[in-house]
């Protein structure tokens, strides 16, 4: 063990940092939240100017157009990301995490041809077309149904939860093919172009009033067979292959953004008056804030070491479902104490009095989502103690 | 001791539950969130005595007790009645017109929490501000305020203002009548948030019996039944200081008044919350959403709690009663 | 709601106080823990001079010697009782809270007979052997098997935590009497003198290092039908009965315990010195122990709430096992707070420079096993999602 | 940077657990509370290089770093080895026959926690008692310390001694040496604790596996299997601090070292606590017995929690790092 950066590690980092700390300020300030084709055109802009630069994809193989940068190099990577203030992945998220990488381990050659390359220059949006209203955690037990006519397939269901919708290209789709098996059989990977007739895309406002998710009805979408990904009813292996790229390193950035966030919500304390005194003078309140820090630096190390030992086997040693689920849940604690630290001023969601009021609320507010989506805290300790730990499952 | 509803009393909290059902049903918070307007709510709320109901019959009350109106902010909580209801309460006697609801007073409680920039609830709509001081109760008129308006809210049914500075006003009380109405202000927010801690344990139930999934209700697993068993004690406990700080005000001999009240609102606001997030979680992606009401129940506790004191400042003040 | 004390409950309250004013210091001190011999002396002879003033049995009817309190007057008894330091109820805790009650609803007229004012007197300590080594939280599976033979049940079996066996005369029994059924059914209830045959009594010392629990081995002991309490394979139901008194106002005078303990807990950190300065002046403890307070005020208001409402219908509005399941864990907080108060004198279980290192340490290690005790935690918190609120049992 | 375990330490790891696991199996704990003594243990543990494995090769050492000594600690605590292995390792090299197991050596750190009564642990085999205070390392002889037995130790494997006053003894090393003696003691007793919350999260498991109820495994249950799961969780967050807080102590430059520490000392201690408490839990009346070794766990735990900084403490030095 040895904590000291190579000269290859101190190298990378400071030709990102060099590249980060000119780009990020020339891409300018993010449009509004709910302006959503300038949302795309900002994103996926961005997007493009690192694909020139050489640094999109940072986990894809090189010969897909990727960085194949090593794990200790991506995590270099999301912490001078994350210390730029580099622009969110946004619309970018589910094609470079989910689709694109699915792709490349499953896809056909024209599959790959027609998209690995589009994605990660910044030309192709994807959604997420998973969970339906009765699949959540019980994921494998979704309705969707494609049958086949001829050279393709006919779908009717309900999606939800599905992220940048309304400026999505393509959708990687779940659907069941075979009703008469039960569950994780019968379900097929499908790239579901958004352009089809019959989709209909309705925003979902979150707690938040806003609208990143939508839900899609389906009504007789016609989809090519050849863009079905893997084999027929083989979907859930797909979709497995998936779900691994979701619970690793992908959360990497908005752990060091946390980190981050805790270090601006101590400075806070310390400039928030009450009657002429600090929210900071609060010895309990301190207390609690190193308490965080210690857990949050614990968190980043387990990462480190976590990779650490998957950069030789491949696999990551200590199960992602560790990582989630402590990131998760501390995410929370952290946004209690942000509220907490805002006193009264919790009443509102605008910043008032110079105080980060929209800020430190909405992240508090989107804390309450992350112990639920991709894999609730229940799901998680049921996989820890069943798959890690070897306890018998519960039916 | 009678530490128990009488039949009077249940009978107050049946007939008000059921008004407020029908009058103010969890899809009115929707539709209020969209902009809809209720314009004769709160005089209903007037008539049915939620301000006036502690003031002797001769003042136009119905001559109850603390116990009484605790009773009524609790069924206030659970529907989620928006407006200043705790302040134009504590005004009522006060300032004229709170009482009979046709003055909507909102208030300040300086005595507590950290006020820079001071932020208002309900400012639009009051005829009157009441702002308890250490050295008394004052009354600022609204229209001299220098206020901005909060352009989101977090809870859609608070609208807020924020301002600076604040003017003196009027003083219409003495120390003692501030710290007297700190202490009711305090009892019946803590009465909102037993209301709030049991509609969200109520509807966490509720939803666990009827979701479905690894084809079987949700509840049925020991990680949700167990989480909302939690809320059940939750909610109990708070039910219990709750009702024993406003037996205290009735009668202040049978207790230490200041303690048995931190106590409830320490309680009823920890109660409130964890339900709520316990709701959050035990909804999982629809608890998430704009449509489900959850959201509603949480953001309002977040105000709650963090008004007349919040769960640590009342700590703080029971362990000052340990001396040392 | 009038929270008032009536003149009769003041009266109560008054003669109980004067009573225990003199009662409590005439009796002396308790002898060593491990004197068993002299622990039932001390305890019974206390027992006979309750019962000799008329305290005794204070939730029993007048009818079999008890004092018939009503419900609010059993409160205003364990609040004095507890504020007296009067003695704990010790080895009559299972003829008084268990045994007794359960003769009282189930007994035939020459049980009651034998037992009822023997115990109610102290001259007759009784013991429970309900638990077996696998049968804990699932009491139901017991083993402990008996077979009729002519007018005896013959009984071979292992009981564990088995309180005050060492001392006493009779054990409330839980016996399998038919193999066939399963679990519920086939149960019954005996009463087995102690002195019988084939009994052998084992201390089971606990994580004190002491023994108030045993285990006892039946090797082909004999009890007379006449014996046995309600029908044969009815016992689950007797049980039930008794189970009842265990999760009640039972934990009354324990809870009232733990409110002056904190108390106690506060006024040593205020003694506490280090280099010079107190526990008490670390504000987050401060902060930590009101919250306890508040915390321990509400939980003997909930009791008071449940009690005001059951004073009525006779029947514990509010579950119990809220009341069982927030004390036992609020105890345990109470014992991490007292081990943090000691600071490193928590190193020794012994007094050491004026501290209560003895009392503090063995209430915080005895707290460990009241969440597991008379019903787990888990297993209330599954009653009070079934039972209470209605969830679908899980099997 | 490489944070993971070279194959040399994972060989290294591996050997001593073996050596440990035959040397000092899980019944000694009972053996030994029981009244046994181990006479050759220590001069056993000694020769493994316990002592003085980071000591340089010319000084009698194996040359090691602190990560190699975190993962030899780590071992000590899963079987719960006796004695006074922390500060006799500070000790090696700063006094005679530290290194080599001739002295035992045991220690106060009087720079954290509350200190009167001085209580010390292992006085009776100590042949020297280090003394960490702000103003250097002092050496003092245990005969002339006027002290105590402790009759029921809380830890039974751990008898302590109180004494009131303590003798200034000897300097022997500078205010900067009892700061780094100071991290140093709590890195390894973070490592104990490491090795604690594993052995605990093993045995809740294991037991949750056998142990039936209801006609299956505990371990079935979400109730059992969500709590496990936790303990993995924090046994696996523990190993990355204490990791880290060795590696930072290796090399300076990469980090800062007294927060690593701090930072390692307090999640490894509540880590051990907590995995403590759940494994009691998951043992069910079997964990509140003596015959079972979970107490000695626990007890152990309230031991190392207290010493060289408690959780509190930590967390106030890290707090103290974002200045204000």
């Amino acid at each position: 063990m040895d904590l000291r950066p190579t000269e290859a590690e101190e190298k990378f980092r400071h030709e990102l940092r060099s590249w980060l700390s000119d780009a990020v300020p020339a891409h300018g300030t993010p449009p509004p939240r709910e302006n959503w084709p300038a949302r795309r055109a900002w994103d996926t802009g961005w997007q493009r100017k690192m694909f020139e630069a050489g640094w999109a994809g940072i986990s894809w193989p090189q010969a897909f157009g990727g960085r194949e940068a090593s794990l200790i190099e991506q995590l270099i990577y999301y912490e001078e990301y994350a210390r730029a203030k580099a622009p969110y992945v946004g619309v970018n998220f589910v094609g470079l995490l989910h689709g694109g990488p699915t792709l490349i381990v499953e896809g056909t050659d024209a599959q790959k041809e027609k998209h690995i390359e589009h994605i990660l220059r910044g030309e192709q949006v994807w959604c997420q077309g998973f969970s339906e209203p009765s699949a959540g955690s019980d994921l494998a037990s979704l309705r969707t149904r494609a049958e086949r006519d001829g050279e393709q397939y006919v779908v009717n269901g309900h999606k939800i939860w599905t992220s940048f919708a309304q400026v999505a290209d393509y959708c990687e789709l779940l659907v069941r093919t075979d009703p008469e098996v039960r569950k994780h059989a019968g379900i097929t990977w499908l790239i579901m172009p958004m352009d089809l007739p019959g989709i209909e895309v309705r925003p979902l406002p979150t707690l938040h009033g806003e609208g990143e998710f939508s839900e899609v009805f389906l009504d007789n979408v016609r989809i090519p067979v050849e863009n079905r990904v893997g084999a027929e009813n083989d979907g859930w292996r797909v979709t497995n292959v998936t779900l691994r790229f979701e619970r690793g390193t992908a959360f990497a950035g908005e752990m060091y953004d946390l980190k981050r966030w805790l270090a601006e919500i101590a400075a806070e304390a310390q400039k928030v008056t009450d009657h002429g005194s600090r929210a900071w003078d609060d010895a309990s309140l301190r207390r609690e804030i190193g308490h965080l820090q210690a857990d949050i630096d614990g968190l980043w190390n387990l990462l480190k070491l976590s990779i650490g030992q998957a950069d030789e086997s491949g696999v990551p040693a200590i199960g992602a479902s560790a990582v989630k689920l402590f990131f998760t849940e501390l995410k929370q604690r952290i946004g209690d104490m942000a509220m907490r630290v805002l006193g009264r001023a919790v009443l509102g969601r605008s910043d008032m009095a110079g105080m980060p009021v929209e800020y430190f609320s909405y992240e508090a507010l989107q804390s309450l989502s992350m112990t639920i989506a991709a894999g609730s805290s229940q799901i998680q300790r049921k996989i820890i103690g069943e798959r890690i730990l070897g306890l018998p499952k519960d039916k | 001791m009678a530490f128990k509803l009488s039949d009077e009393q249940l009978e107050l909290q049946r007939g008000f539950r059921d008004f407020v059902a029908g009058r103010f049903p969890i899809e009115k918070l929707g539709q209020l969130a969209d902009g809809a307007k209720d314009a004769t709510l709160w005089g209903e709320l007037a008539e049915m005595g939620v301000f006036s109901l502690r003031l002797a019959e001769a003042r136009g009350g119905l001559g109850l007790f603390h116990v009484d109106a605790a009773l009524i902010f609790e069924e206030l909580g659970r529907a989620l009645v928006p407006g200043p209801v705790v302040w134009t309460h504590l005004a009522a006697g006060l300032i004229d017109g709170a009482a009979t609801g046709e003055t909507v007073v909102t208030g300040l409680d300086l005595t507590t929490n950290r006020h820079t920039p001071f932020v208002i609830e309900h400012l639009e709509d009051a005829g009157a501000v009441l702002v308890l001081k250490n050295d008394g109760v004052w009354r600022v008129d609204p229209s001299t305020i220098e206020a901005t308006t909060v352009d989101v809210p977090l809870d859609p049914l608070t609208p807020v203002h924020h301002a600076s500075r604040l003017p003196d006003g009027e003083r219409i009380a003495d120390a003692q009548a501030a710290d007297a109405l700190g202490l009711l202000g305090a009892t019946l927010s803590s009465a909102l948030m037993l209301g709030i801690a049991e509609a969200t344990s109520d509807m966490g139930v509720a939803y666990a019996k009827e979701r479905q999934q690894f084809d079987k209700p949700i509840g049925t697993f020991q990680a949700i039944k167990h989480m909302l068993a939690d809320t059940f004690v939750r909610q109990e406990l708070a039910r219990a200081a709750v009702y024993a700080a406003a037996g205290t005000l009735d009668h202040p001999e049978v207790g230490d008044v200041a303690t048995a009240v931190a106590e409830a609102k320490l309680v009823a606001g920890e109660s409130a919350m964890k339900n709520c997030r316990t709701c959050v979680q035990v909804h999982g992606g629809m608890g998430y959403t704009w449509e489900v009401p959850v959201h509603y129940f949480l953001k309002r506790t977040w105000i709650l709690e963090s008004t007349f004191g919040s769960v640590d400042e009342h700590a703080d003040r029971i362990a000052a009663t340990f001396g040392g």
